[in-house]
């Protein structure tokens, strides 16, 4: 009896029947509508700094402490963005696509069981549920493609789906894989049957299956289609604004649903020990993700060819082959004893190591030890990276320095050096120094001085050519401004401006500046 | 007792000499035809000697009638023919002319048809048609009756062709059958009307269901009738005469034998034989009479005018036919009215007609022989051709003076006696008919002497050279010819009607009664009128022809009754009207129907393809109809 | 009212005229095959109707659904291959134009 | 709950109804397939209603997952989209067959009493699997040959169309 039922009975000696039923309905459902929001923020935020460790940087730091608020900003930015729709879209399906494809994501939440009777409806069909749900998205992806009437669009929705019916196939072999095990659908009846976590049992079927969500997901290897690198990101190009965050957010929250149900089925879903069932259950999901993120971050884009290759020709026959030893096993040991694992893990190696070798890459033949291990070193290399200290420098706090004699954004000029020769004047290749000078009682006093920077080109050749020593390149490099008209100096700017020279056209003055940290070469041994 | 083979003997011995000549002579001994004439002569011969002999039988048997058994023919089902043979003083009376006249024209065709390429054929076909007479005559059945009927009917066409060469011999043969066989088709339908009703056929049983009555009525006089129609269309009465003067292009013995003596005399006979039917129902014996007397005087008047003898004589033979029905006609109508008591009536009516039929053969088949004789000699018929004959031909004029006399009916050749008796029988019951049949008396006697004065008087008007050329006929010929101007004075003589059963008459007791004398005056005007214009032409024939100009076209087109069959009947109704329409139907309708079907075909075809549009959705919907269609059929027949 | 067996066997019967009309008068090779997938959807609905009503027991009903399911499948996946090869030679999925079967 | 189940029915039936009549009505073909498929996923709710949970998930999974997207992609490779929809010659025949199909299945449903079993049917998937699986009243065989003929389609479908 799940505690929604519990409430709805215990709410039926109130309230008329209907209510009963209606409020419990409703109420759950918000709660879920909050854990996947909230869940997917938090994915997002954990996947920006996660990846940032694997890429020895710091991730978003700036909003809130930590960058916690970074989610938060972005959906702000996405949602205040100017939502367009191009001319000739077919508006309607362009209006739908978005919220067809959210919706499946959503009511896969029902059936996952968060702890002890915490489900929302403790469907006896709940995986298959699951799956049908799953191919529905397929639906509004096209309908994205479609709707934006955009070539691009278009042939990377239907590659989209082309991938995730591809990957469909293996997914629903590997559950039955665990089904066999579990004896049941219902996600409650496998959770309870999970006296060894199947991942132990399954080894062959959880690394299809995790393989599987990846290509579902269009993450990490098989992200080819809305890669940032790629020039269209895929289907939703021509989404932007609100439509665009439901998408966005449709994605994170399908990386938590389908997490939430490996978890159930492979790890053995709510509590373990000490802590409380639901929070075992959200750090499982959590280091699932993890994985994600490490394999996003090592392993480089497959090509949508050698991905459907991979689909067909591996994942296929190996959870054929899966579903044939489980059945065996079922037949042999009905009880499947927890020292079955070692049997299953020898023979998933086995199989895995075998079945690479079909896979020649054109020309060289691959074996096992130069991918496999080359894979499993670049994970290796990943995860060390997380226990480097990221290398970001924070920066306007902390600025790096140029090189000594770099050629810095702002003109230096010495009021009290400078005679009035207008020799810079004559330099300037594109003429933008100009300079009125008045009699002064020992030569010519600089009455009116103004630099135009919107066209300087910073060659350094007035510098050269002041005979007086009177400009020098500063060591500054960051000096935005909103107006144009800002860009112009006039001569009281030069003076109360800070003087940080550079030491170009002047080598002397090279051993004061402090050392290089921008674009510093490496040091040796790092 | 005379053994039933011999009755048979005599019917088969023609059939003998038939199958002889055609089977061996013919087709082996063709260089010497004669033998067929030998074999011919030999047979009748006998057959003439056997029937003497059955004869003598009858007259000595009780009641003159020899009972035969008979053979089972064919049985099919239930019904069973038998053959049989029944020999009674009508039959032997019979037998005795046919045998005879038969033997007298196989002899003199010997010497007429000497030299003619189908000699052998010619006499293999008289052998059959005697025998098939024979056959007639002696049957006891009905049905074995028609068998020989039609033999003589197929005889009388192969004679009459015989020179199927000469377009209108052949064309005459197919008018003689045509007829005849009209008439074949009454007889046929009474005969099976008569076994529908009775279920025998015969003569003799349906004799006593006659008279006892149980067959009387509408059927008997249906019967009668198409017996009667037969008679008619055999014995060349008025509606069916047309075929007999056409019937002349065949050989002149034939149309002796066959067209004076025997075939056309078996109307009368089969009339006779059935006499008691007749005589039951009134309507049929009246028929009879009527029809007998009208074509006496009919074929008379046509006779007048005619200037080929054999056509003459052709309608000479005609009218007397038309004396033997009337005289039949008579004494069964008197039987019928009751004026005459049943038993007594029967025979007398017989006996009165065929004691003239008797007579008739000898006369006509010697008037015949003789014609055949003139044209042996001039090679032509047209009297207008011929005269003077008297001193080139004697015999044959003489011959041809007593047959002329006899035919007239003067007092002691046989012509009188029979034509008296029929002309006081007549007198008794039918007196309009006895008084056309007197003025019949009186236009005999001119025509005749008509033909012997144009032809053996006067001078000769052919074209051959000069009178010398003229020859009498061979002995061979002559001889056939005296015997039968013999006979023809003789017969007159011979008991044949008291044997028959008729009443006697004294040889001179005759002369008392007013009757001869009525007949013997006509007859002698008839004769001196012809006398009178063709011998000493005190009247020109020409002025007469003038004065009666429209009756004289009326006799010499023959009443146009050829033009009436031939242009009315045949064209308009039978070929214009019958077979157009039967054409038309078998056109329009039948070919129709079949042509039809195919066209049908190929358009329903034609439509149907287009409902193959090739368009898959008409096919889809087609089948929901169908759905649609079964599920109401369902609904609406529960 | 509750929900009786004549509810879903009309909306059945509905859905598959609807699908029949469909399928006999739109011109598109492929509407037509969609709407050959409603009527066997009305089928499928008819069927469950049955099962659920009538027979919950015996479950033949659902296995012939399964088997429907099985058909429709293997059936839109021929009809679309042909539908699509003809379009490669023919330019057009417009059947009216594709009536070569005609006499 | 009954009333819920009424309610339910009664929209479903609607939603149904109205995207089986888009899909024919409709002049763009790509808004006709997607209501197509909301007409597939309907169906599937129609299954839940009559408690046959398993072919719901089956409906969806099939259907929405699979034929959906098929034939979505069929109209993608055929660019017959600017024609849309138009219907053909039979137009008015096809309406009144169709009408009259539909009168005369009213009419027999209508008519005829069916012996209906009020009671609820307990979870079908373990009863589902007895009767296609058990060895004496399974359809095993017709469930062997239903695979085969998926491959048969398969491979046809794939030899038909492969780029010579």
């Amino acid at each position: 009896m799940t505690v929604l039922q519990q409430f709805e009975q215990w709410l039926l000696n109130y309230w008329p029947s209907w209510a009963a039923y209606l409020v419990p309905a409703l109420i759950a459902f918000l709660i879920i509508v909050v854990i996947v929001l909230v869940g997917a923020l938090l994915f997002i935020y954990f996947e920006r700094r996660f990846i940032g460790r694997f890429q020895i940087r710091q991730g978003p730091n700036r909003a809130g402490p930590l960058g916690i608020l970074q989610p938060v900003a972005d959906a702000i930015k996405v949602l205040i963005k100017e939502d367009i729709v191009p001319i000739k879209a077919d508006r309607w399906v362009h209006y739908w696509a978005p919220i067809i494809a959210f919706f499946p994501v959503l009511m896969i939440f029902a059936v996952i069981p968060w702890g002890q009777g915490a489900i929302f409806a403790d469907l006896n069909i709940g995986i298959l549920y699951v799956i049908a749900i799953g191919s529905v998205a397929a639906i509004g992806i096209f309908m994205a493609g479609w709707g934006s009437n955009n070539k691009f669009s278009l042939i990377a929705g239907m590659r989209t789906i082309a991938q995730m019916i591809s990957y469909e196939i293996p997914l629903v072999l590997s559950i039955v894989g665990v089904l066999i095990i579990a004896g049941s659908l219902s996600m409650v009846s496998i959770v309870e049957a999970q006296h060894v976590p199947f991942v132990l049992l399954q080894p062959l079927g959880f690394l299809i299956f995790f393989l599987a969500i990846a290509a579902e997901l269009n993450r990490s290897p098989f992200d080819l289609l809305e890669a940032e690198s790629e020039i269209v990101s895929g289907f939703h190009t021509e989404y932007s604004g609100m439509k665009f965050a439901l998408f966005y957010l449709s994605e994170y929250a399908h990386a938590f649903a389908m997490s939430a149900v490996a978890v159930t089925l492979f790890f053995g879903g709510w509590g373990w020990a000490l802590l409380p069932g639901p929070l075992w259950f959200f750090i499982k999901v959590f280091m699932l993700f993890a994985i994600f993120l490490w394999m996003r971050s090592t392993l480089p884009r497959i090509r949508v060819d050698q991905l459907m290759g991979f689909a067909w020709k591996f994942l296929f026959p190996l959870a054929l082959i899966n579903l044939f030893i489980t059945a065996a096993e079922a037949l042999i040991w009905p009880g499947f004893p927890w020292w079955l694992l070692f049997l299953n893990l020898a023979i998933a190696a086995l199989l895995i190591v075998l079945w690479s070798g079909l896979f020649p890459v054109p020309g060289e033949g691959v074996s096992f030890n130069r991918y496999g291990r080359g894979i499993a070193k670049g994970m290796a290399l990943t995860f060390r990276h997380l226990f480097r200290h990221p290398i970001t420098v924070q920066y306007p706090e902390q600025k790096l320095t140029p090189a000594p004699r770099f050629r810095g954004y702002q003109l230096i000029w010495y009021e009290d050096q400078c005679n009035g020769c207008r020799a810079c004047v004559r330099a300037c290749p594109v003429s933008i120094i100009d300079i009125e000078t008045q009699k002064g009682e020992k030569g010519l006093v600089v009455e009116k001085l103004e630099v135009d920077f919107g066209r300087c080109l910073f060659c350094g050749l007035c510098v050269e050519a002041c005979p007086v020593q009177a400009l020098f390149m500063s060591r500054d490099y960051e000096k935005a401004t909103y107006r144009r008209e800002s860009l112009v100096m006039n001569k009281e700017q030069f003076i109360a401006a800070e003087k940080r020279r550079s030491a170009y056209a002047y080598p002397d003055l090279e051993a004061e500046m402090p050392p290089q940290t921008l674009l510093a070469p490496p040091k040796e041994g790092r | 007792m005379m053994p039933t083979e011999v009755a048979l003997a005599i019917i088969l011995l023609p059939f003998l000499s038939f199958a002889i000549i055609s089977f061996i002579i013919r087709p082996f001994f063709n260089n010497r035809p004669q033998i067929s004439g030998y074999v011919t002569i030999a047979s009748i011969g006998t057959s003439l000697i056997l029937s003497l002999w059955a004869l003598v039988e009858v007259v000595k048997a009780p009641g003159h009638v020899l009972t035969m058994p008979d053979y089972l023919w064919l049985a099919i089902g239930d019904t069973s023919i038998h053959i049989g043979v029944t020999v009674d003083a009508l039959a032997a009376v019979m037998l005795i002319v046919v045998t005879l006249v038969s033997l007298l024209v196989q002899i003199y065709s010997q010497g007429y048809m000497h030299g003619d390429p189908g000699y052998s054929r010619y006499f293999a076909f008289m052998s059959l048609f005697t025998g098939s007479m024979l056959g007639l005559v002696l049957a006891d059945n009905l049905v074995f009756l028609y068998l020989f009927w039609e033999g003589v009917g197929l005889c009388s066409y192969l004679l009459i062709g015989f020179w199927f060469h000469k377009p209108e011999a052949a064309r005459a043969a197919t008018k003689a059958f045509l007829v005849t066989r009209l008439g074949d088709f009454g007889f046929l339908a009474a005969i099976l009307l008569l076994y529908a009703n009775t279920g025998t056929f015969d003569i003799g049983e349906l004799h006593e269901l006659a008279l006892v009555g149980t067959l009387g009525g509408a059927v008997l006089t249906w019967a009668a009738i198409g017996i009667f129609s037969g008679a008619v269309g055999k014995s060349a009465q008025f509606p069916l005469h047309t075929w007999l003067p056409d019937a002349m292009e065949g050989p002149t013995p034939v149309s002796a034998l066959i067209h004076a003596a025997t075939m056309v005399a078996a109307g009368v006979y089969l009339v006779a034989r059935m006499f008691p039917m007749f005589a039951s129902s009134t309507e049929a014996i009246t028929t009879v009479a009527i029809i007998g007397g009208f074509t006496a005087i009919f074929a008379a008047t046509i006779a007048l005018v005619m200037n080929d003898i054999k056509r003459v004589l052709a309608y000479s033979t005609i009218s007397q036919l038309g004396y033997m029905m009337l005289g039949l006609g008579a004494v069964g109508v008197a039987v019928a009215s009751g004026a005459l008591d049943l038993e007594h009536g029967l025979m007398l009516g017989v006996a009165v007609g065929i004691f003239h039929l008797f007579n008739h053969a000898f006369f006509k088949a010697l008037l015949f022989l003789g014609a055949g004789s003139v044209n042996h000699a001039t090679g032509t018929f047209d009297m207008r051709l011929m005269g003077g004959l008297r001193k080139a031909m004697p015999w044959t004029y003489a011959t041809f003076l007593i047959a002329s006399l006899s035919i007239a009916g003067i007092w002691p050749l046989a012509g009188f006696w029979s034509k008296e008796g029929i002309l006081a029988e007549s007198f008794h019951s039918v007196p309009i008919l006895f008084a056309l049949v007197l003025i019949t008396v009186f236009l005999t006697a001119f025509y005749m002497f008509r033909v012997v004065f144009m032809t053996f008087c006067g001078e000769y008007r052919g074209q051959s050279q000069d009178s010398h050329g003229l020859h009498e006929s061979p002995m061979v010929m002559i001889g056939p010819m005296v015997l039968l101007a013999i006979l023809a004075v003789v017969s007159g003589w011979l008991p044949i009607s008291e044997f028959l059963g008729g009443e006697s008459h004294s040889f001179f007791g005759a002369l008392a009664s007013p009757m001869s004398w009525a007949s013997l005056v006509l007859a002698g005007l008839g004769i001196f009128l012809a006398y009178a214009i063709y011998s000493k032409k005190w009247i020109s024939a020409e002025s007469l022809r003038r004065a009666f100009a429209p009756i004289y076209t009326l006799f010499s087109r023959k009443y146009w009754v050829d033009e009436l069959y031939e242009n009315f009947f045949v064209m308009r109704i039978l070929i214009d009207g019958l077979f157009a329409a039967f054409h038309r139907f078998d056109d329009r309708v039948i070919d129709g129907l079949v042509n039809g079907v195919a066209g049908g075909t190929v358009a329903a075809g034609r439509h149907i393809r287009r409902v193959q549009t090739g368009q898959l959705q008409l096919y889809g919907m087609a089948i929901f109809v169908g759905i649609l269609a079964i599920v109401a059929v369902f609904f609406i027949f529960g | 009212m509750a929900v009786g067996l004549e509810h879903f066997l009309i909306l059945s019967a509905i859905l598959f005229s609807i699908g029949l009309y469909g399928a006999l008068a739109k011109r598109n090779a492929i509407v037509i095959l969609m709407s050959v997938e409603l009527m066997l959807n009305a089928v499928n609905i008819s069927l469950v109707a049955f099962w659920r009503y009538v027979a919950p027991a015996l479950m033949t009903g659902q296995v012939f659904v399964i088997f429907v399911m099985v058909l429709a499948a293997a059936e839109v996946v021929v009809g679309l291959a042909i539908i699509i090869s003809i379009y490669r030679s023919r330019e057009t999925v417009d059947v009216e134009q594709i009536d070569l079967m005609k006499w | 709950m009954e009333i819920g189940i009424t309610i339910a029915f009664w929209v479903l039936a609607a939603v149904i109804i109205g995207a089986a009549l888009a899909v024919v009505l409709l002049r763009n073909i790509f808004h006709a397939a997607i209501f197509l498929v909301l007409c597939f996923f309907t169906v599937a709710g129609i299954f839940i209603i009559l408690s046959a949970d398993f072919l719901a998930g089956a409906q969806v999974l099939i259907y929405v997952g699979a034929i959906g997207v098929l034939i979505i992609f069929a109209i993608m490779l055929t660019r017959e989209t600017q024609r849309g929809n138009p219907s053909g010659r039979l137009r008015l025949p096809a309406l009144i067959v169709g009408l009259l199909f539909l009168i005369t299945m009213v009419a027999v449903v209508v008519s005829t009493n069916w012996n209906v079993v009020a009671e609820i049917p307990e979870p079908t998937i373990s009863s589902l699997a007895q009767a296609l699986f058990s060895k004496e009243n399974g359809f095993v065989l017709a469930f062997e040959i239903a695979a085969v003929l998926l491959l048969a389609a398969i491979i046809g479908a794939i030899v038909l169309v492969r780029e010579k």
